[in-house]
């Protein structure tokens, strides 16, 4: 077995932040109340109370605070809560990208995807969502009906690799 | 044409069996035909050999663009039953398998029907009631079905995984023992030979390219082989049929799609009859040279390319393999794809169509090789005489659109949902 | 064969053939090893038994299939060529009875005249059951080995990988090509079937022997490449996905760490194929006699494993290659007889061996199932040498098996090695070295006797099956190939597919390419069906979904239900209490005080936004747009063919924000459907429709007690029914509908699905508190039936419109919600059609799913889609379809099961059974 | 199984994907009735290319037009529909 742990983390404040209409004034807003951009598709922004990882073309997951998102969201967007249905698991660990090729599509060896970077896919019919948080750890987001059953078969499969 | 019999090979061991002839005729096209069916797989050929031995027409030819029994006839898992759960496909499939039951001694040619019995899984008590109405729907239009306890399957197939703890327990099944398997080349040649005695022509190697049409009647076929007159035009291309329909500006309601199947390599018998599931999605039987064949759901988006992809037979396979652990070191020796006419209620299409002269036998799904005998049956009835036997009159092309649909599975208009 | 074929050195490690302890070398593979031992019957043919040896080195031996291992790990039919000796193996031969030498199944060739190709096509005729009597002799002669009758005890792993260049085959070509790749910066796996690189220079010793490619292997690991050893390229898939599968362990061989193989997913920029080529046998009478080999697997037997496979050697050949073995034989102390070349002189004059030219060998004799003599018409003279060894060698094909799945790839024939060599490729695949060129052969005769002549061992099918085929007129090479199951067998084909090929060319009087080809289907060898599954647990790929609140129920010791993926409590049983007398306690429970349950599984979506209600009313059939803050109400859904999928119910949570919840069972197939109208054919829509399923775990509280347990959770009045409220229970904030699926003044109580156990335990508190008790799902079922209350997969199958469910009523005046345009049709309104009905039994219980007819013998006009009872005073009810339901109530019907042998006597009434004004719902 | 190369995440494997339905199939709510049946219930089902609507269900959710040979499998044109998007 490779250096690697897997551990269910505590539940997470988690909002969806959907834009439905004007996207480019919406950046706009989000850029005056706290200096970056949303972050494009297949990343995320770490700020000091909360990050935004964006997963769909107008959706970006909320972990932490979310004071502040309305206003800059206005009238062309909302805010849903969805923490309660997903669990976390951190994967840690020189071989997590080893590990998420066990029954995954894709391609978590890639140097592409580093810190910061975000993936949505399916491991072992499940969906699941990807945070690289550093090169020694990876953080999943699974449905929380199928938790149980991931972190079984990441235990499991961590016991194949060398 | 020498008439097939135990006495006929054991006169081959003085002659080195140099008596036997060809299975059938290998004709140039003649110019015109009474009926002209497109595809010479396993339904155009008994529809041929029922056009001329129930209806006197052998001025007939099977069309065929590459070899008989080629399509989904050779590419299927063999499975004959008619375990259904509505009365238009009781009636079809039961007069069917009834036909399969003479089919060899019909054809004097061995189709090998065997029916070592169909059975289906039951997971739940949910699934048990299913399976008993599905039972009590049989038996009230006269099909024998069986519901079996959890002893009498586990001695019944031996290597089930009766645990309790399994992920799908096994509660019980139905069993329509009169189901079973057939050698599905065998269905093919034996309607060939048959229909080929009777003076129909089969004629490999005849890809049909377009219709001849005076005004919106079809007249005739244009062929890599010419063009062919016909009074009356079949088309019987199960797979292709949106293809074909289209050169006659006919759009179906069909969406063409592939279906896998597999085979593992031969071992002594283990499956004894046809395993199926309420619950889960794969079929099971083991051929008579010992391959366990099987298959599970669709591939689920178009496709005309015979090949699937890894992942459907994978999937088919793991719920194989929880149904029946001990196929688990067997191999996996062949997988094969077939392009399925997926029909928007789950049934076939049989029946006249708005262009005149022209037939349509197709959207089998993933059906149509058990449906061979009563396929051909009712469509050379429809052909012989312009109106619909009663057995597929429900089967009409216009149910889509008047809201009569014979959907199965209550699953509605979208093939890649069934 | 007698005694031993290897020198002093006979190995240490320990096996077991049939019983016999036997001895090999590390790196033996069993047919060395058996070879080694002497042993040289090692199995019988599929359809006439014959005794079978070892023909082959590698993937394509036809003969010698053997059954490796005990128990679970058992895995019959694995080629003794393709397995590498290991310390305990236990090997077995396969397909005779009652042993290897002496088997009665070998009657089957006495009468293999009566059996020709296809013979079963042409008798045992009669009826079904007769083929049956028949068919149990052949299904039990027929088939290998004996699949294991246990459980498999190891695992598979399944692995993705993507790499910018995949070699296939590390001979020298797929070295170098791998380094090449690797040294230029690309990505490279490198695999390899065989349990080392390079084989064929252990084979065949050149200057860059075994030492190159060890230092070149290092040097590609060096820069980041990946080789894999006992790995088989299996298939090759749409846009260059290539299957792998890798051995952990060998056959039979418990593995390290508990994983046996793994499969992998690769998906490669792009691939070259560096498979090799295999050699053909050559076809003359009894080819297939224990001691004929190919003459490639004699030299790799001889030169890699130091076994010599026979002393006096008689080499037949139509190309220079088989000199090499010769020579190999030579060295090794062998003597070689006779070298018969199909070539004319001066072929092989200057090899110093005795060369017959223009020469085929004729047939064989044996003796003891091995190879005696061989026979060879030399100058119109029959001469006969005695040997214990033939190696052959027909030439070389090319592997083409994985360019040809590429798909759109085309193979050019090539007159001079009489091979296909690949061609053109749309995906980006390229072939190297052996599988891309072939030497050139000479003539292959036509044998004398082609009844004998074998071309497909396995399967037992010689030329002379060909020739009976193409009499028959199975004349297209599918048609041959089907009807005398050429290359049919384990071996795929792999040695008699260019044999085949040729006499079917030679019938038709064309070359060979026009003769046509088969289509080479995946996998490239057979493959392992537990890797395929590649799951670590038996659970069929799909993982049961588990409930927030599992502990919580696992510790009550519900009796669970399964329910699609999910799995629910059904009912608490306490005591020694059934499930129908807890289910019933449970639904009486909640008539007469209170019961709560689990329904967190319902689906749940969260739409806001100002397009909020427009999208609803799109999804929904019923009328939305009115529905008052607060305020929720049923409502169902329909497919685009107008027949109702799904119901649920709406909630209004704010001036633009709803709660729609529908069934569990079609919750994936509503997100999809909900994201469907919303992306794709409202993208102008300012809403968002979130999936909030397992956000929130559900709670039911119902029953006349209700309101109470309600107003002592949440400090204050509860919502009235059909509204809905935000409050606090054990300090967390939850959502409060009050909707009722039992008939009782119910509520629902939503809360985020990680908080769930303590408002879980204040509800539970107070419940039993005011009286009440949990309840499952079959009480539910009592509870819903009698309020007449629908089920999707039950009284919604799918195929009924609103009208026939009876919420006619409910339906949305105006258009344009989905499914409008399909109710218009008109066969929806003819008579005769399904409609849903209630029914009481005189007397009896009404078998859930039985048919409703009028008399025995009458055909089906309904069936009963629930069955339950009056939870209070007893009496078997039920809902059901009938045809023209709705004008047939008082009718009396027979509720018929006769797989069961249970029915009773009904009365069609209306489908509602229970406080049938709604007073129970009125504070 | 196919590489799809998805408008917002670029090439990702098939299994992320879910085929919904082909492009001439769709029917608009206002659609006339008759028309609406027509459509919903015939497709042109061509032995090459078609428009296919497909969402990257277990990727970024999104829908996608793609024009695809039923044959070959070749994906001609692909590109995302939906409500307008920040890059």
């Amino acid at each position: 077995m490779t250096d690697l742990s897997i551990t269910q983390l505590p539940a997470a404040r988690l909002n969806v932040l959907e834009i439905w209409s004007n996207p480019l004034a919406v950046l706009d807003r989000f850029k005056k109340a706290f200096g970056p951009p949303l972050p494009p598709l297949g990343s995320s922004l770490q700020l000091l109370d909360r990050q935004l990882i964006r997963y769909e073309p107008t959706v970006w997951l909320v972990e932490g605070e979310t004071t502040g998102l309305a206003e800059v969201l206005g009238s062309d967007g909302s805010l849903t809560a969805i923490g309660g249905g997903i669990v976390r698991v951190r994967l840690s660990g020189a071989g997590w990208r080893s590990l998420l090729m066990e029954g995954g599509v894709f391609d978590a060896e890639s140097e592409t995807f580093a810190a910061g970077c975000s993936a949505a896919t399916v491991i072992d019919h499940v969906n699941v969502r990807l945070l690289v948080e550093s090169d020694d750890a990876c953080l999943a987001y699974v449905p929380l009906s199928y938790a149980h059953d991931m972190i079984h078969f990441w235990t499991v499969a961590a016991q194949s690799l060398v | 044409m020498t008439k097939y019999s135990a006495l006929g090979l054991l006169r081959g061991v003085f002659n080195g069996q140099s008596h036997w002839q060809p299975a059938w005729r290998d004709p140039e096209p003649k110019a015109n035909y009474d009926v002209v069916i497109i595809g010479g797989g396993g339904h155009g050929l008994a529809t041929a050999y029922y056009l001329a031995s129930v209806h006197g027409i052998r001025n007939v030819a099977v069309l065929e663009k590459g070899w008989i029994g080629g399509g989904n006839t050779g590419r299927n898992t063999t499975l004959v039953r008619s375990n259904y759960r509505q009365k238009p496909l009781h009636d079809f499939f039961e007069f069917g398998l009834k036909m399969w039951e003479h089919l060899s001694d019909e054809l004097n040619y061995n189709v090998m029907f065997s029916p070592r019995g169909a059975l289906m899984l039951g997971h739940s008590d949910a699934d048990m009631t299913m399976l008993a109405q599905r039972g009590d729907a049989m038996r009230v239009d006269s099909i024998d079905a069986e519901l079996l306890s959890r002893d009498q399957v586990a001695k019944l197939e031996p290597q089930l995984d009766m645990s309790r703890d399994a992920r799908f327990p096994i509660e019980g099944g139905l069993i329509q023992r009169r189901g079973g398997t057939a050698r599905h080349d065998a269905v093919a040649w034996g309607y060939a030979r048959a229909a080929d005695r009777l003076g129909v022509d089969i004629i490999q190697k005849c890809e049909v390219t377009g219709f001849v049409q005076q005004g919106d009647t079809v007249v005739g076929v244009e062929t890599t082989r010419g063009r062919i007159g016909a009074g009356r035009t079949a088309i019987c291309v199960a797979g292709h049929s949106g293809h074909v329909a289209a050169m006659a500006g006919l759009t179906l309601p069909v969406e063409s799609q592939t279906l896998q199947a597999l085979v593992t390599e031969g071992v002594k018998p283990m499956i004894n009859g046809v395993i199926m599931s309420q619950s889960l999605h794969c079929y099971i039987s083991q051929s008579d040279k010992g391959g366990i064949v099987m298959g599970g759901d669709p591939d689920n988006w178009p496709s005309y390319a015979q090949r699937g992809q890894p992942m459907v037979t994978e999937g088919a396979i793991a719920q194989a393999i929880a149904l029946v652990p001990a196929l688990s070191r067997l191999r996996m020796l062949r997988t094969w794809g077939g392009v399925t006419d997926m029909s928007f209620d789950g049934s076939p299409i049989i029946g006249t169509t708005p262009v005149p002269n022209l037939y349509l036998n197709g959207g089998w799904c993933y059906g149509g090789f058990k449906a061979t005998p009563a396929s051909g049956w009712t469509y050379a009835h429809t052909l012989a005489t312009s109106t619909p036997h009663p057995l597929n009159a429900p089967f009409d092309l216009d149910r889509f659109r008047r809201g009569d649909t014979i959907d199965e599975n209550g699953v509605g208009p979208m093939p890649n949902h069934r | 064969m007698s005694g031993p074929r290897r020198g002093d050195d006979c190995g240490s490690i320990r096996f077991t053939f049939d019983g016999k302890e036997l001895l090999a070398r590390p790196g033996d593979t069993l047919a060395a090893a058996l070879l080694a031992n002497g042993i040289g019957l090692v199995a019988r043919s599929f359809k006439y038994h014959r005794p079978r040896g070892i023909m082959a080195a590698g993937v394509e031996e036809p003969n010698a299939l053997v059954t490796v291992g005990t128990g679970g790990r058992s895995e019959p039919n694995t080629r003794a060529t393709d397995v590498f000796v290991y310390d305990g193996m236990v090997a077995r031969s396969q397909n005779r009875w009652p042993n290897l030498a002496f088997d009665v199944g070998s009657v089957l060739g006495l009468a293999a005249k009566t059996l020709p190709a296809g013979f079963y096509y042409k008798t045992f005729f009669g009826s079904a059951k007769r083929w049956m009597f028949y068919e149990w002799f052949i299904r039990r002669a027929a088939g290998l080995g004996d699949a294991p009758s246990e459980a498999d005890p190891d695992r598979f792993s399944q692995r993705a990988a993507f790499c910018d260049v995949l070699v296939v085959g590390a001979g020298p070509a797929g070295l170098a090509a791998a380094l090449a790749a690797a040294e230029a910066g690309e990505s490279v796996i490198l695999v390899e079937q065989d349990s080392l690189l390079t084989p064929s220079l252990v084979r065949d010793p050149q200057e860059l022997g075994p030492a190159w490619a060890q230092a070149t292997a290092v040097r590609i690991r060096a820069l980041g490449g990946r080789i894999l050893l006992r790995t088989t390229a299996t298939g090759y898939w749409d846009d260059n996905l290539i299957t792998l599968s890798e051995r952990l362990a060998e056959p039979g061989e418990q593995p390290p760490n508990g994983t046996a193989q793994r499969l992998w997913h690769v998906r490669a920029k792009r691939v070259v194929l560096a498979t090799g080529a295999l050699e053909r046998p050559l076809a003359f009478a009894h080819n297939d006699r224990p001691g004929v080999m190919l003459s490639h697997a004699v030299r790799t037997y001889v030169r890699r494993f130091g076994v010599v496979p026979g002393q006096r050697v008689v080499i037949a050949t139509n190309n220079d290659d088989a000199y090499l073995t010769a020579i190999a034989l030579r060295d090794a102390g062998a003597e070689v007889v006779a070298v018969l070349d199909t070539r004319p002189a001066p072929a092989g004059a200057s090899s110093g061996f005795p060369v017959h030219n223009d020469t085929m060998p004729l047939a064989t004799k044996g003796a003891r199932h091995h190879l005696r003599e061989v026979s060879a018409r030399v100058d119109g003279k029959i001469v006969r040498w005695q040997a214990d060894l033939l190696a052959m060698s027909g030439g070389f094909t090319p592997v083409v098996h994985l360019h040809m799945q590429a798909g759109g790839a085309a193979l050019n024939w090539d007159e001079a090695s009489q091979s296909f060599l690949p061609g053109a490729a749309r995906q980006s695949v390229t072939s190297i070295g052996a599988a891309a060129a072939a030497d050139p052969v000479g003539p292959t005769p036509s044998p004398e006797n082609p009844g004998k002549a074998f071309i497909d061992f396995q399967n037992d099918v010689s030329l002379g099956d060909v020739d009976l085929a193409w009499a028959e007129g199975y004349r297209s090479v599918e048609h041959l190939k089907r009807y005398t199951t050429l290359g049919m067998a384990t071996d795929q084909g792999k040695t008699s597919n260019m044999a085949a090929l040729g006499r079917l060319a030679e019938k038709q009087g064309v070359a060979i390419p026009e003769a046509g080809l088969t289509t080479f289907r995946p996998p490239y060898t057979p493959v392992t069906m537990g890797l395929l599954a590649g799951r670590t647990e038996r659970d069929a790929g799909a993982h049961l979904r588990r409930l927030a609140l599992y502990e919580v129920h696992q510790a009550k010791v519900p009796i669970w239900q399964p329910l699609g993926y999910w799995k629910r409590p059904r009912a608490y049983p306490q005591g020694t209490e059934t499930l129908a007398q807890a289910a019933l306690r449970e639904a009486r429970g909640v008539r007469q005080a209170v019961g709560m349950t689990d329904v967190s599984t319902l689906a749940k979506f969260e739409v806001s936004g100002p397009h909020a209600a427009a999208l609803l009313e799109l999804i929904c059939a019923t009328t939305v747009a009115k529905l008052a803050v607060g305020r929720g109400r049923y409502t169902f859904m329909l497919r685009e063919d107008g027949l109702v999928f799904d119901d649920g119910t709406v909630w209004r949570l704010g001036e633009d924000r709803y709660l729609l919840t529908s069934s569990t069972g079609g919750a994936d197939r509503m997100a999809t459907h909900i994201s469907y109208v919303r992306q794709f054919l409202c993208p102008q829509f300012k809403v968002s429709a979130v999936n909030v399923q397992e956000h929130y775990a559900g709670i039911a509280v119902a029953g006349p007690q209700a309101k109470a347990v309600l107003a002592a959770l949440i400090g204050d009045e509860p919502p009235r029914h059909m509204s809905t409220t935000s409050a606090t229970i054990a300090g967390l904030p939850v959502i409060v509908l009050a909707a009722s699926y039992s008939g009782e003044r119910a509520f629902e109580i939503y809360v985020e699905a990680s908080q769930a156990e303590p408002v879980w335990a204040a509800c539970e508190a107070e419940v039993i508190a005011q009286g009440g008790c949990l309840y499952g799902m079959e009480a539910m079922e009592f509870l819903r039936i009698e309020k007449g209350h629908l089920v999707v997969g039950g009284e919604i199958d799918g195929r009924l419109t609103p009208h026939e469910l009876a919420l006619g009523g409910m339906l949305n005046k105006a258009d344009g919600f989905v499914g409008a345009a399909g109710l218009t049709r008109p066969a929806l309104t003819q008579p005769g059609r399904k409609q849903l009905v209630g029914l009481e039994a005189l007397a009896g219980t009404i078998p859930e799913g039985a048919m409703l007819i009028t008399a025995p013998g009458q055909p089906a006009e309904g069936h009963v889609t629930a069955s339950g009872l009056r939870v209070l005073d007893g009496g078997s009810i039920a809902l059901g379809q009938l045809n023209d339901g709705f004008a047939r109530r008082g009718e009396l019907l027979l509720a018929s099961s006769t797989t069961r042998g249970q029915s009773a006597r009904v009365r069609v009434v209306a489908p509602h059974f229970y406080d049938i004004g709604g007073e129970r719902y009125r504070d | 199984m196919m590489l799809i190369t998805c408008s917002h995440c670029g090439p990702r494997a098939q299994t992320e994907f879910t085929y919904e339905r082909t492009v001439d199939s769709v029917v608009q709510p206002d659609a006339d009735p008759a028309q609406a049946m027509e459509q919903l219930f015939t497709r042109a089902n061509p032995r090459g290319l078609d428009d296919e609507l497909w969402r990257h269900t277990f990727g970024c959710r999104a829908w996608l037009v793609m024009t695809r040979h039923r044959v070959t499998h070749q994906i001609e044109a692909i590109r995302a529909v939906g409500p307008e998007a920040l890059p």
